[in-house]
């Protein structure tokens, strides 16, 4: 267990007294986002998505096999995260612990509760055959934030992917059909002020974590709130306005970018 | 998922005929186990949990250890006979993310300043479960680490809300939990109504989540004064035991 | 390893030269047992027993799986016990070690070897088609004589489940088909004494340990010795003597409680 | 299980011609590996078991180290081919149940206290598997303690009896283990008679057993005297060496 | 396997128009991660590869420090999505024997004794693989441990050469890898031509091997001129940024 | 980890600088070979090998089951090595270490990519059912070079191997259809010398190994180098020659041991 240098809290949290944070941003503005999507020609749906220094690849690919017995007409989704230690000198290899599975939980969740994924499309045969969906993510910088950097590559890797049914003799290959997806948007607390999109080094200090996911109506679809620390009604409030406001420029980014 | 079920209806009344702001009966007992240095156990509508506080001990293995303040190790298991399919035993990812946002919440309230390198843990054993678990198990929780002597700025305690058939509700229920909008668990610090857990899957517009929000809290102060008695009894009874 | 203080041990020895236990009990003696059926309204069957303060919970799930193939025509049953770190400050979470891999095994011979379970009456369709019976155990509080509390449990739960047909649309749910049971009885050594339902004190101490699991008619059915001491041939025939005997009360005591 | 199979035939002959109290025939070679600190090869029946021991060495990781004496670890596997139905690699639940009574049955005999903080690994491998692999192994294993050179107040040795056909017999053979209606595994201290390990599986009236036990006790003492002359064989060719 | 693609024309012309000597286009960019000490990414033909590298730092844990030089782990990893197949997240048999081969070569270059205790992590991240993987990876680790200023004798670098069709040729593609005769992994130290890892599966002559051999080093000559570009336009342009 | 005492390194690269070897074998010498078959009366095909003190036993079992999609019509193969921990005071019981793993692949591929087993001449349903043959080594006494004798044991098993045709009432057992088998020889290096057969001791202070499969007409089928040293091009080739040469001799006894 590492203990973050007493001198490195200290600075941010007097940078934050005045107001300012360590990277210059204001504490509702994001890093640079970039997004880049086809990148791994083997996948049926690839992205890569940097937010400031944090870069995460998300890949899909997708399957034929049998639906759960309490939905026999419905395609299946899952995620998996892995904390691969080429990401940071913290990371291990080894199975995903409790931070990967978190990660991969919220960034499932996201997609699976929106239901972004239109899961009832992709069956085959009803109770027999329907399409598998895999969400993998791995995370190749780590610099902060990795719930935001992890949930928009999914969602930009999502957005490109193709049915790949000729692979499997079940037609053309199509786009998966998906519907409007939320955004999520990460806040912290650190010394009673809220700041949006953390780095590294804001998120080692950090109280409290808040992620919040809205959609284009700007209605709340996800929450998630992590860390050892108390928001208070108000607190919530903010990050839930920040989160609308950001939601909504990254989603147009996004949208630039799918060429949507 | 949707079904056909009314899970409302007309007279605002919900299918076990309770009211919007109403919680399920609520039952917890603190001090029921020999060995743990404390104990609960908790019965919320169909729920059964059982928690037992460890500690604080020193931190094994001694990496762990954490040389400014005790480590908080909230453990939450499903008995394998406690869901309508046999779980199998073990963790699994689910049971790990709640464990870990119990973790931080409850480390929220303990001083664990006073004990650096040293280990609290929190096994939380669900017997039987019918949605809301993860309230049922924090709110128990609470409860075993007063009974433990832990020192805490409070008594953590949990509640959920959510949205069913559009309306905005406290506490769902099975049926409400599976064919509903939206779930919302809140834990807080009652005594200065500080969050320490907040999670939500659903849809909710700003407005409901504003009113699951107070609702899910208002529940929270309804279950902390069940908490209370409960710690409460156990010390009158301990001490009548003298 | 904890090395259990010498002082205890010469205490508990002391005492036992006295012809006295450290509980005040007679060496043939056991704690108060409790009986509660019917506590978890998921499963199939359940029971809460207590051995003084030993404490362990049973659950019956039932599900619709494949038999074996060397025997098309009967059900599955499986044990699996958890010590969960509830149960005492040495547990640990984790996989099951040889301990709780022993419990279990020992718990499962009781009833399979003896055939409690009808197994040849849970086929649906030979070869085809079979009831599977899972008996968990979940150790909630450990002071000594796990393997009867845990036997006795078993046995609770197993004689007021229900077969669950109803859940999986095969007509009206029955009773489990059970066979007389055979009850469990443990006895331990120390300091050439022979003492029987020991609490974890005197588990600590304990020499060997010796479990005997008898039928009605007094003929027996199980048996496990455990731990680094020996038995002579007459402490066994004394151990013997002593499970019949108790075996007989505690089948008395579990038929009223189960209503039979 | 049942089955049409007669175990015993009315002049008492068992299927492989054996009378009640005839063992099956037992070799046992010492001293058969270069490696390790000690060793033994058994064919008992069908049974192949080669046994490793090593140590006293110190005990690995540190936290398993006892102060006052010696650990036991004994290691029982299956190799996947001993048997039938090809066995996945690797401990199941059988082979830890019988590790740890092995084990405990051997801390009995060794004087343990001479060495704390060390480890001694018994490392036991059946090879070809063909009912009463655990009296073998044990059987073994104090053959292979020996050749160790590990300090032992006697050298341990089992051998099992049972029940076929209504008949009480000793060392059940393959057939006579599947089909019959009790097993009795013993290992005793032949010095004293002890039990160091008893377990029992089937049906047995009091009588019975009581004829059983003493069935395996006195196939014991059998079974040591091919033990101790192994051993001597083994010192013979090695001093004849010199 | 054999199929009836024909891998090479009557004019020594390759499915993707290579003569027998060429290898696949190769692009090497190193210092492409912020975290990392030393990073390199990698495309060689329709492989991509990410390689991190950390250290050199304490082993941990402190058992597997060596007390007289730095321990070199090399982790060959596959990402889910870089097969045709998803591959299961985690590493395999296939995975771990290529960290190990890639760990030993490394070993060989690195000035490992200049750090007793200490760890130099080598992370290989395949993100979309076509024949050739190890290569790749080891060629790129060679890179991002340069850029990681890690002391080394040499630039360590890797290519495979095979036979297709009974043509000995070099650095072999996917159908080629498929549907070949042979394929022979060689990695070097360039400036002195020692081979740290050399693997061959299929069937070679001793004729063939020596001239698959030869094809092999002098690809990876090519590619280590490709390397020391990378290396130089990376202090460039972290120069000119001063 | 070990740290291999100076001093009998020093002895060792003494002895090779006056061109001896502490066993006083030549440098393309092989220790005394044994290899007994039928060991084990539960395989369908067993071996054991001794190189001098190392000692292997292989043991092959079959089974039925279903190919692989992508080879239908062939059987299938699976090899798996325990370094179980009586062959060495260092091997610990656990799942696999690379060790075990490089040496389980090596011996895989050895037999897999020559073809030693006909495995299109296993299938018994194309697409549906297909014999699957058990590979399954186990490391008794490991005095050094384990490739060589554990290659040799899974060969010498699967040559006296015979397909249990009856008990899966299939037909009458017949012997498992093999090809030539090409053998591996395994060199080090150490103090600029190359000896073959290298004994623990050599193996310890080795910079290099190097295992060469070869074929009856001397043709190369498998190569795998290994450890932190390097060769050269004329190291290899004299490592290609020796293996040859050697495994001609190897060949030939393992030919009159099966009776070819």
């Amino acid at each position: 267990m590492t203990v973050v240098p007493i001198i490195k809290r200290d600075h941010i949290c007097k940078l934050a007294e005045q107001g300012k944070r360590v990277d210059g941003r204001n504490f509702g503005e994001y890093r640079k986002i970039e997004i880049e999507t086809g990148v791994v020609s083997k996948a049926e749906g690839s992205a890569r998505v940097k937010i400031g220094n944090t870069q995460v690849m998300a890949g899909i690919k997708m399957d034929v096999g049998e639906p759960y017995s309490d939905s026999p007409d419905s395609g299946v989704m899952t995620t998996a995260a892995e904390l691969i230690p080429l990401a940071s000198p913290d990371f291990e290899s080894g199975p995903p612990r409790a931070n990967a599975i978190e990660l991969a939980r919220v960034v499932d969740r996201g997609v699976r509760e929106s239901e972004v994924i239109e899961l009832d499309k992709l069956c085959i045969e009803p109770g027999e055959k329907v399409w598998i969906v895999f969400i993998d993510l791995h995370i190749l910088d780590y610099d902060g934030n990795l719930f935001d950097a992890a949930s928009l590559a999914a969602l930009a890797a999502l957005s490109t992917a193709k049915v790949p049914a000729k692979r499997f003799e079940l037609g053309d290959d199509y786009p998966l059909p998906l519907k409007e997806p939320p955004i999520s948007c990460t806040s912290v607390k650190f010394n009673n002020v809220v700041a949006i999109d953390p780095s590294l080094d804001e998120e080692e200090i950090a109280d409290a974590r808040l992620t919040v996911a809205t959609d284009t109506n700007g209605d709340i679809r996800a929450m998630q709130k992590g860390l050892n620390g108390s928001f208070t009604r108000e607190e919530i409030q903010k990050v839930i306005k920040a989160s609308i406001d950001n939601g909504r420029e990254i989603r147009k980014q996004l949208y630039e970018n799918i060429g949507k | 998922m949707k079904s056909d079920i009314e899970l409302i209806d007309s007279n605002g009344k919900r299918l076990d005929g309770r009211g919007p702001e109403d919680l399920r009966p609520i039952k917890i007992e603190a001090g029921v186990l020999h060995r743990a240095d404390g104990s609960c156990y908790l019965e919320w509508g169909g729920n059964k949990v059982l928690v037992a506080v460890y500690g604080p001990r020193e931190a094994i293995p001694r990496h762990s250890q954490n040389p400014l303040r005790a480590i908080v190790n909230a453990k939450y298991n499903m008995a394998a006979f406690s869901v309508e399919d046999r779980k199998r035993p073990g963790p699994d990812r689910r049971s790990r993310e709640i464990s870990k946002v119990i973790s931080e919440a409850l480390e929220k309230v303990i001083l664990t300043e006073q004990f650096p390198r040293a280990a609290i843990d929190v096994n939380i054993e669900v017997l039987d479960a019918e949605a809301g678990t993860r309230c049922a198990g924090l709110t128990a929780a609470g409860v075993a680490l007063a009974d433990a002597g832990i020192p805490m700025t409070d008594i953590p305690v949990s509640c959920a809300a959510g949205k069913i058939d559009g309306h905005v509700v406290a506490d769902l229920g099975k049926e409400e939990d599976n064919f509903g909008d939206a779930d919302l668990p809140v834990a807080i610090s009652p005594r200065t109504d500080e969050v320490i857990l907040l999670q939500m899957d659903g849809h909710l517009t700003l407005d409901e989540f504003n009113k699951a929000f107070d609702l899910a809290v208002n529940g929270c102060h309804v279950v902390s004064e069940i908490q209370k008695k409960a710690i409460l009894d156990k010390y009158q009874s301990a001490s009548e035991a003298e």
